[in-house]
């Protein structure tokens, strides 16, 4: 297969062009926009897997294993929300594709400079997205303080960027730091550890999760988690003798223990896994931490990748149950695991997936970024991580409990569409867990 | 011969799976399938009973991870019981009017308990030990007493905590063992933990954790009496009988052989919480108003003679201790099953709530009585041989633990027998339900007779049973 | 004292200036411009060093960041005035209704 | 020697009462419960036939000593079981059997029309079975088997009345007041297989005796001694068979008689050789036996119910044989507690006897008198065996306790002080009991109306009890020999103890000394006298001291009982507060506390932040100072 240079990136752009081209429609058929949503992410996703073999790299773009990896990830994640967006608004459709196309770039970006413009490029649509996905001033709310949040994040980076850029007059990296650097460098990965949702600089993450429509949070939560790891991982890259990788297991840890905390007081259910992919986050921020620690290894890597992966398949299908289920709050959840069974079984093994329970993903995803952990002698943090772990599982047995142990009272709630997807969600889960391998060879086979 | 170790595990959970549509007639089946199955495995074990069977299908995914089972006389024994308890439980439940499910759930339990004796893979060994937890968790949450739910989710958190541990320190283990020579390997047999320098505490004390929650051991126990007190009386077999072996069986197959020395040098505070447990588990015994609450403690305080004796690492010792948590699943398990049936028919528990049962239910006085008699330790019955032993061992090693521990089965007969007074000599007070208690019917007879059969065998001719076991353990004897 | 002293001192009370106006008020169009501010500022320190290497890469990034910050000027004045429409005012105090 | 060398008789010890339990338990109790005595007495009569077969076996030197079968073993730890036919164990086994046979045929008339009936003799049985287990284990884990399961049995029959409360707790004092003693002889057995790593009695005796030190043979041997105080129970363990008439006439005759109590003495028989080996420790046991001895003796002349009396006085008469042990003389101990077997199975169906008249479960002194002339076979039964309790010449009880005293006397002291008291004082007890029961009916009394003696199955077995009591005195030479060959080499290649073993004091009988005969029969009419002046001559004594301190003092068996009671409930409370305070409270509490703990502390959190976007950038500016100072540091 020859590789179009940017081939990926070109997909997503020319969804984001038609579907404004759509738009100018009077009436967009709907299906047409779906259809283009679901073209440009598979289009994508196989102009990626054809630029695996002989990627395209230039100054401030670049193809590695790394960049086809977290591009799969990042359009796995973005999958689901292509299947079940509102087709009926194509400044959604661009606002997604848009935001698809700033993570793919971040997936690629190979300097600094790069790597802002990429975050901006996804920032931007993102908080649009959140904005207008639900009706109501809520997504509004929401969308107004990610906004500004974000922005001082990436204020911050810039100005670590200038301050890094003063030090070693390079836009792309160098191994040696001055204070001036250091501090740069510690800006730039404030900026990362912001938009991973890193504590105590997470509290845009709840409100952003909690009011934008669950399909969204979904994407938020997997597509832009995996390219926010990515831009940590590559500022670790750039600036290998940066202090603050050092400092990554402690934030790790803290994050981790901290999201878990706060999701275990949560009642409505997509604030709590909001809190939940903090906590989880922590974990990634952690595994970077080791990652860095243990000279970069590949085993890293791929504990990251397959973590990520893992998450994928959690985090939207649980939304996607959500979705589907047209429940808000654990009260809602109890006894109706009877009234939906097939869903409400998937949502389960969901759950003990994110608990870290044996034999499914999210218990390898979470036994290989520990043991990256272990292996760089980082003891006290993974033991925090796997606290957190404890605690997590406390509200998703809860979950499990109030759905399938409880007695259910009050009207039975409308369900929507997305059964299939969280059916499929826990199917993927169950095969990672079960037939891990699955995941290693198959990235294996399309990163070479 | 690689097949059978895998169909071992294989076939209650392909039980599991045919109980969703038959229910109880795929639980008898399958139940009897396995039991079958386990039999067959045993006889085809040479006759030394060592190790006969291993099972490799090369290395299944990175970093050493490999699917290895095999089968020594001690994982066969404690397959055994798994299999003899499931089909006790499932003979036990066969009236109640419980969904599909419920059956399912043994089934898997069944079978994930089997993988967790026969996994000599360090990986698979934790994936199969914690997945024990999920049918547990949902056979005492919807089958279970009024306060289940709490149960469900104490047990499931509590005993997810200590592994959580365990399974740092494996991962620590594995790591070091790396780092020493270069081999990534969750083999257990492979692995040397002799050499592993500062990180060998770290590592024993993480896998002590994990084990002593699940054994339990004082103070991690207090798991324990709500688990069982709000399971269903077969969940309660299950999970005393079986379960609880999982801590003691873990010891013997991963911290005693990988940690020689540490696990001595261990010996005075593991040996004396065990120690105390036993008079611990005795009092508290002692000062509960539930019959099934009580039952549980004696668990806890049975258990720390399991301990004492594995960790004197004297061929008495492990002998008599491993004996003893064959025991302790017979008898115990027969308790909580006649508690069960106690429940079935009266839906009280409380000592205080029956009376005068020997008048009533002498089949039932019969049993019970028999089976206190063996869970305190008497002479003749099996209970008595396993104790007797451990404390020898004990003895040899540190006599003051023993010494606690002869306290503790001097205490066992001030809980059991007051308890079995209250019950079935007392005349029943008058909120007393014992007018709704029948005597026991044809079935629930006839799998308790097989259990109290058993404890006279093992109590009267223990000789088979300890060289059964032994030569897996001669390994262990320091 | 240097040029460099100068500029630096310069970025750096231009972006604690933003950063407070975005931190202290609570007018959401006035955090949005102390959000431009704190770009801008960013800005000044860039043009100087760039000129310093003799690196035009770093000049192009300027024009990205001005960009940048008319695009986020864009976004955020759309969310500002929609949450005005929907009548819930421009207070930053008064956005609480998501929280714990 | 090989098992197929075992003399047949021997096997039917245990094949006999298994055979006749197992028939009783799966035929018999499930079609025709009231024939379940049929299988059971014909397991007597084949049982005793094979004890006196044996005892003669052994008599003319036929003893032995084989492994059976090995119990249990791990790597070079291993336990086997066998038989021990010998001398002392022979001895005691012909009475047992014996008397223990009468006393079901008794118990088949006594028992007759309960509705427990079968279950009672089957427990009976298995009681039985038991002490003749005891009786011929030939190692110390075997004897602990046998011992626990004569424990349960006579918990099993003490408590058969159960609906009565008293039955209850009288069946639990004993059972847990024998474990407290059990406590003592497991960790004893446990000791011995560290220290020995052997339980068989006679290479064990020969192992200690080989020169070496053992250091842990004092505790051993003290600890043996606490289980004898427990099972037959001395000072301080000795509280719980007083209460434990509460079951069933035939059961306390059988377990004062032939196979509860004597079990303890029969262990520290047994184990004689290791015990004589420490320093001391027999001379603790002839004190321990004489108080108790002197005290049982003196609370026994205060009680009013009928079997009550007869306990202390089975408690006191263990002590003279405790006594006797600890002066070395084993022989003589042997003797009394084979005497003590006949007399005191006949005291007590005598006591059932005038209860089945009355038709009560048990008969106090208020509410009997003369029954002399109402049941004329049950009082002379009575007399026969009071006279030979008390010591009367020419009765069997007179040598028995004659050679007790005279060891006493010869040792001197305070102990032959307390001997001759004790035989003022069982004079005096059992004749009071005598004077109150069988004459008289002083106005105290309620009449008995329609006491009429008891039909012949009732009567016929304590008749041939009291004739054996009165008889016994003619076994005092064969049991000095039986006893001798106990320490005789065995023809299975055991060395003869005798020649390794300096055993003290060897047990030849002291010939009959004059002085003690007078002294001790003097002092026997002493307590007779004293008995008539206080209720012959004062009728209504008895009644009239009552109620004061004394009666407290003497109820509460000179205290003792208040600070075992007191003990009890410490340990209760113990446990209460272990159970519901500290697991409860402290160690449940802290994993139930710590989900509220993680509640506060994300609700602390929470509260830092209230939806406001500043306090989210302040949040994420503090984070960002963090970092910057952690980097630059």
């Amino acid at each position: 297969m020859t590789s179009i240079p940017m081939g990926p990136q070109a997909a997503l752009a020319a969804g984001v062009l038609g579907a404004l081209s759509l738009g100018l429609m009077r009436k967009p058929p709907a299906l047409a926009l779906r259809a283009l949503a679901v073209a440009s992410v598979a289009g994508a996703m196989l102009l990626a897997v054809c630029s695996a073999s002989d990627g395209y790299s230039s100054a401030i773009v670049l193809t590695d294993s790394k960049s086809i990896g977290w591009q799969y990830l990042i359009y796995l994640g973005a999958l689901p929300l292509a299947l079940w967006l509102d087709g009926e608004d194509d400044v959604l459709v661009a606002l997604f594709l848009g935001a698809t196309l700033g993570m793919s770039l971040l997936a690629s970006a190979s300097n600094l400079p790069m790597l802002f413009v990429a975050l901006e490029f996804m920032s931007l649509p993102a908080y649009l997205l959140v904005a207008r996905s639900r009706p109501g001033t809520r997504g509004l709310e929401a969308a107004i303080k990610y906004f500004f949040a974000g922005g001082v994040a990436g204020a911050l980076f810039m100005l670590g960027l200038s301050l890094y850029y003063a030090d070693t007059r390079s836009l792309a990296g160098s191994t040696d730091l001055t204070p001036l650097g250091q501090a740069g460098a510690g800006l730039m990965a404030a900026a990362a550890l912001f938009k991973l949702g890193a504590f105590p600089l997470n509290w845009w993450l709840p409100d952003a999760y909690e009011a934008a429509a669950p399909e969204v949070s979904g994407f938020l939560s997997t597509a832009m988690k995996s390219a926010a790891v990515l831009f940590l991982m590559r500022l670790c890259e750039l600036a290998p003798q940066a202090g603050f990788i050092a400092f990554l297991p402690a934030v790790g840890a803290v994050t981790a223990l901290a999201g878990a905390v706060m999701a275990l007081r949560q009642e409505r259910l997509q604030r709590l896994f909001a809190f939940s992919s903090v906590s989880n986050a922590g974990l990634l921020i952690l595994g970077v931490g080791a990652w860095a620690a243990s000279g970069r290894s590949s085993e890293g890597v791929s504990a990251l990748l397959f973590f990520l992966g893992a998450y994928a398949f959690m985090s939207n299908g649980t939304f996607a149950f959500i979705r589907y289920s047209g429940l808000e709050t654990r009260a809602q959840l109890k006894g109706r695991g009877a009234a939906m069974p097939a869903a409400a079984a998937a949502f389960t093994i969901l759950l003990f997936s994110l608990g870290g329970i044996p034999p499914t993903g999210g218990f390898m995803a979470k036994l290989l970024l520990l043991w990256r952990a272990v292996d760089a002698d980082l003891y006290w943090p993974a033991a925090a991580g796997a606290v957190s772990a404890l605690i997590s599982l406390a509200y998703y047995l809860g979950m499990t409990r109030e759905l399938w142990l409880e007695a259910p009272h009050g009207p039975e709630p409308k369900t929507g569409p997305g059964a299939p997807l969280v059916i499929a969600c826990a199917v993927g889960v169950v095969l990672l867990g079960a037939a891990p391998w699955l995941m290693s060879s198959l990235s294996g086979a399309l990163t070479r | 011969m690689n097949a059978p170790l895998t169909m071992l595990w294989l076939t209650p959970l392909a039980g599991a799976a045919v109980c969703a549509f038959l229910a109880r007639y795929g639980a008898l089946f399958f139940s009897m399938l396995f039991a079958g199955l386990v039999a067959g495995v045993a006889c085809g074990q040479s006759s030394g009973g060592v190790l006969s069977v291993v099972n490799e299908l090369g290395p299944v995914w990175a970093y050493g991870i490999s699917y290895r089972l095999s089968a020594d006389s001690l994982s066969i024994g404690l397959i055994a019981l798994t299999a003899f308890l499931n089909l006790i439980c499932v003979a036990a439940s066969w009236e109640l009017e419980v969904p599909a499910g419920y059956w399912a759930c043994f089934m898997a339990l069944a079978s994930a308990l089997t993988g967790v004796f026969l996994a000599r893979d360090l990986f698979f060994f934790y994936v199969f030990w914690e997945a024990t937890l999920i049918p547990m968790f949902f056979i005492i949450g919807l089958w279970g007493s009024s306060n289940r739910l709490h149960a469900a989710v104490k047990f499931f958190l509590f005993t997810f905590a200590g592994s959580v541990f365990m399974l740092l320190a494996l991962l620590a283990l594995v790591s070091a063992h790396h780092r020493i020579t270069g081999v990534w390997t969750w083999d257990l047999a492979a692995l040397d933990a002799t050499t592993l320098g500062p990180v060998a505490p770290l590592v024993f004390w993480g896998l002590i954790a994990g084990f002593a929650v699940k054994i339990p051991m004082f103070p991690l126990h207090t798991w324990l009496p709500d688990a069982h007190t709000e399971a269903p009386a077969a969940g309660s077999v299950m999970l005393a009988g079986v379960m609880l072996k999982m801590g003691v069986y873990g010891l013997l197959r991963v911290a005693l052989p990988l940690f020689p020395t540490l696990s001595f040098e261990a010996l005075p505070i593991l040996g004396g919480l065990a120690a105390f447990s036993t008079i611990y588990g005795a009092l508290c015994a002692m000062a509960q108003t539930d019959l099934k609450r009580m039952i549980a403690y004696s668990s806890i305080a049975h258990l720390g003679f399991c301990l004492l004796g594995v960790l004197s690492r004297t061929s008495q010792g492990l002998t008599g201790g491993t004996l003893q948590l064959i025991n302790h699943g017979l008898t115990t398990g027969a308790l909580f099953l006649m508690v069960g049936f106690l429940y079935e028919r009266a839906h009280k528990r409380g000592l205080s709530d029956f009376g005068d049962l020997a008048t009533r239910a002498p089949y039932l006085a019969f049993f019970f009585g028999f089976s206190t008699l063996a869970s305190i330790g008497l002479p003749g019955l099996n209970g008595f041989v396993g104790e007797f032993m451990a404390l020898s061992g004990a003895l040899s090693v540190l006599p003051i633990l023993a010494f606690a521990g002869v306290l503790g089965v001097t205490l066992a007969a001030a809980y059991a027998l007051p308890a079995f007074q209250a019950v079935f000599w007392a005349p029943a007070g008058p909120g007393s339900v014992s007018a709704k208690v029948t005597d026991l019917n044809r079935r629930e007879r006839a799998v308790l007779w097989t259990l109290s059969l058993l404890m006279l065998w093992i109590g009267l001719a223990p000789r088979p049973w300890l060289a059964y076991f032994e030569p897996a353990l001669r390994g262990l004897v320091r | 004292m240097n040029l460099t002293a100068v500029v630096w001192a310069t970025t750096g009370a231009l972006f604690s200036f933003g950063l407070a106006i975005v931190v202290f008020r609570r007018q959401l169009l006035a955090m949005l411009l102390g959000l431009e501010l704190m770009l801008a500022a960013v800005n000044v320190s860039l043009v100087h060093h760039a000129g310093l290497f003799n690196d035009a890469e770093a000049l192009a990034v300027v024009a990205l960041v001005i960009a940048v910050a008319a695009a986020e000027a864009v976004v955020g004045l759309s969310l500002i005035l929609r949450m005005r429409r929907g009548g819930r005012g421009a207070d930053a105090a008064l956005l609480t209704e998501l929280q714990g | 020697m090989t098992a197929a060398q075992v003399p047949w008789a021997a096997w039917l010890l245990f094949a006999a009462p298994v055979a006749a339990i197992l028939i009783g338990f799966f035929g018999f109790r499930r079609f025709k419960p009231e024939w379940t005595h049929l299988p059971i007495l014909a397991s007597c009569a084949v049982v005793t036939a094979s004890a006196f077969w044996l005892a003669a076996h052994v008599y003319t030197g036929h003893s032995f000593d084989l492994n059976l079968f090995r119990f249990a073993e791990a790597g070079d730890w291993a336990v086997d079981f066998g038989l021990r036919v010998d001398g002392p164990g022979v001895a005691v086994l012909a009475m047992v059997s014996f008397v223990g046979s009468l006393i079901h045929l008794y118990a088949a008339g006594y028992m007759k029309g309960d509705p427990g009936f079968s279950r009672f003799f089957l427990v009976f049985h298995l009681f039985f079975l038991a002490m003749i287990g005891l009786l011929t284990a030939n190692n110390f884990v075997q004897l602990y088997l046998f011992w626990e399961l004569v424990g349960v049995a006579s918990y099993l029959l003490v408590g058969y009345w159960f609906h009565k409360e008293t039955a209850r707790k009288a069946a639990l004092k004993a059972f847990l007041t024998n474990r407290v003693g059990d406590f003592g002889l497991l960790l004893a057995v446990l000791l011995i297989v560290l220290q020995f790593k052997i339980t068989h009695f006679h290479l064990l005796y020969l192992k200690a005796a080989s020169g070496a030190t053992f250091e842990l043979l004092p505790v051993i041997g003290f600890l043996l001694v606490w289980a004898a105080c427990a099972k037959s129970a001395q000072f301080p363990l000795y509280f719980w068979l007083p209460d434990a008439m509460e079951g069933p006439t035939p059961t306390s005759a059988l377990m004062h008689a032939a196979t509860m109590v004597t079990a303890g003495v029969f262990l520290l028989v047994r184990s004689w050789p290791l015990i004589s080996l420490v320093e001391g420790l027999p001379h603790l046991i002839a004190w321990i036996g004489a108080v108790t001895a002197l005290g049982a003796a003196v609370v026994a002349g205060t009680k009013k119910d009928l079997k009550r009396i007869l306990a202390y006085s089975t408690v006191s008469h263990l002590g003279l044989m405790m006594l006797a042990l600890g002066l070395g003389q084993i022989a003589t101990a042997l003797f009394h507690l084979i005497v003590h077997g006949f007399f005191k199975a006949a005291l007590f169906l005598c006591a059932g006897n005038i209860a089945h008249a009355l038709h009560q479960p048990t008969a106090n002194v208020d509410d009997v008198g003369g029954l002399q002339k109402s049941m004329r076979l049950t009082y002379l039964s009575f007399l026969l065996a009071a006279l030979s309790l008390a010591g009367v010449f020419p009765l069997g009880g007179f040598f028995s306790k004659d050679a007790i005293l005279d060891a006493a006397w010869h040792h001197g002291g305070a102990l032959a002080v307390m001997g001759m008291l004790v035989a003022a004082g069982s004079a005096f007890y059992i004749f009071r009991m005598l004077f109150l029961a069988f004459y008289g009916a002083r106005p105290e009394q309620k009449q008995a109306p329609h006491a009429h003696e008891a039909e012949p199955i009732l009567g016929v077995p304590v008749l041939f009890l009291a004739l054996g009591a009165a008889a016994a005195g003619l076994l005092k030479e064969p049991v000095e020999r039986f006893v001798l060959m106990g320490w005789r080499g065995m023809p299975s290649g055991l060395a003869g103890l005798d020649l390794v073993l300096n055993l003290p004091g060897e047990p030849v009988l002291p010939h009959l000394n004059m002085t003690v005969a007078v002294l001790g029969t003097a002092m026997a009419a002493l307590g007779a006298f004293a008995a008539w002046r206080l209720t012959m001559s004062d009728p209504g004594f008895d009644w009239r001291w009552r109620g004061g301190a004394a009666e407290a003092v003497f109820e509460s068996d000179f205290g003792w009982k208040t600070l075992v009671d007191a003990f009890v409930r410490g340990v209760s409370r113990l446990a209460g507060f272990t159970g519901r305070v500290l697991d409860k409270g402290g160690v449940d509490g802290a994993v139930e506390g710590s989900a509220g703990f993680v509640r506060a502390a994300g609700a602390a959190i929470a509260r830092s932040a209230q939806g406001r976007i500043n306090d989210y950038l302040w949040w994420m500016l503090a984070g960002t100072a963090i970092l910057l100072l952690r980097v630059l540091r």
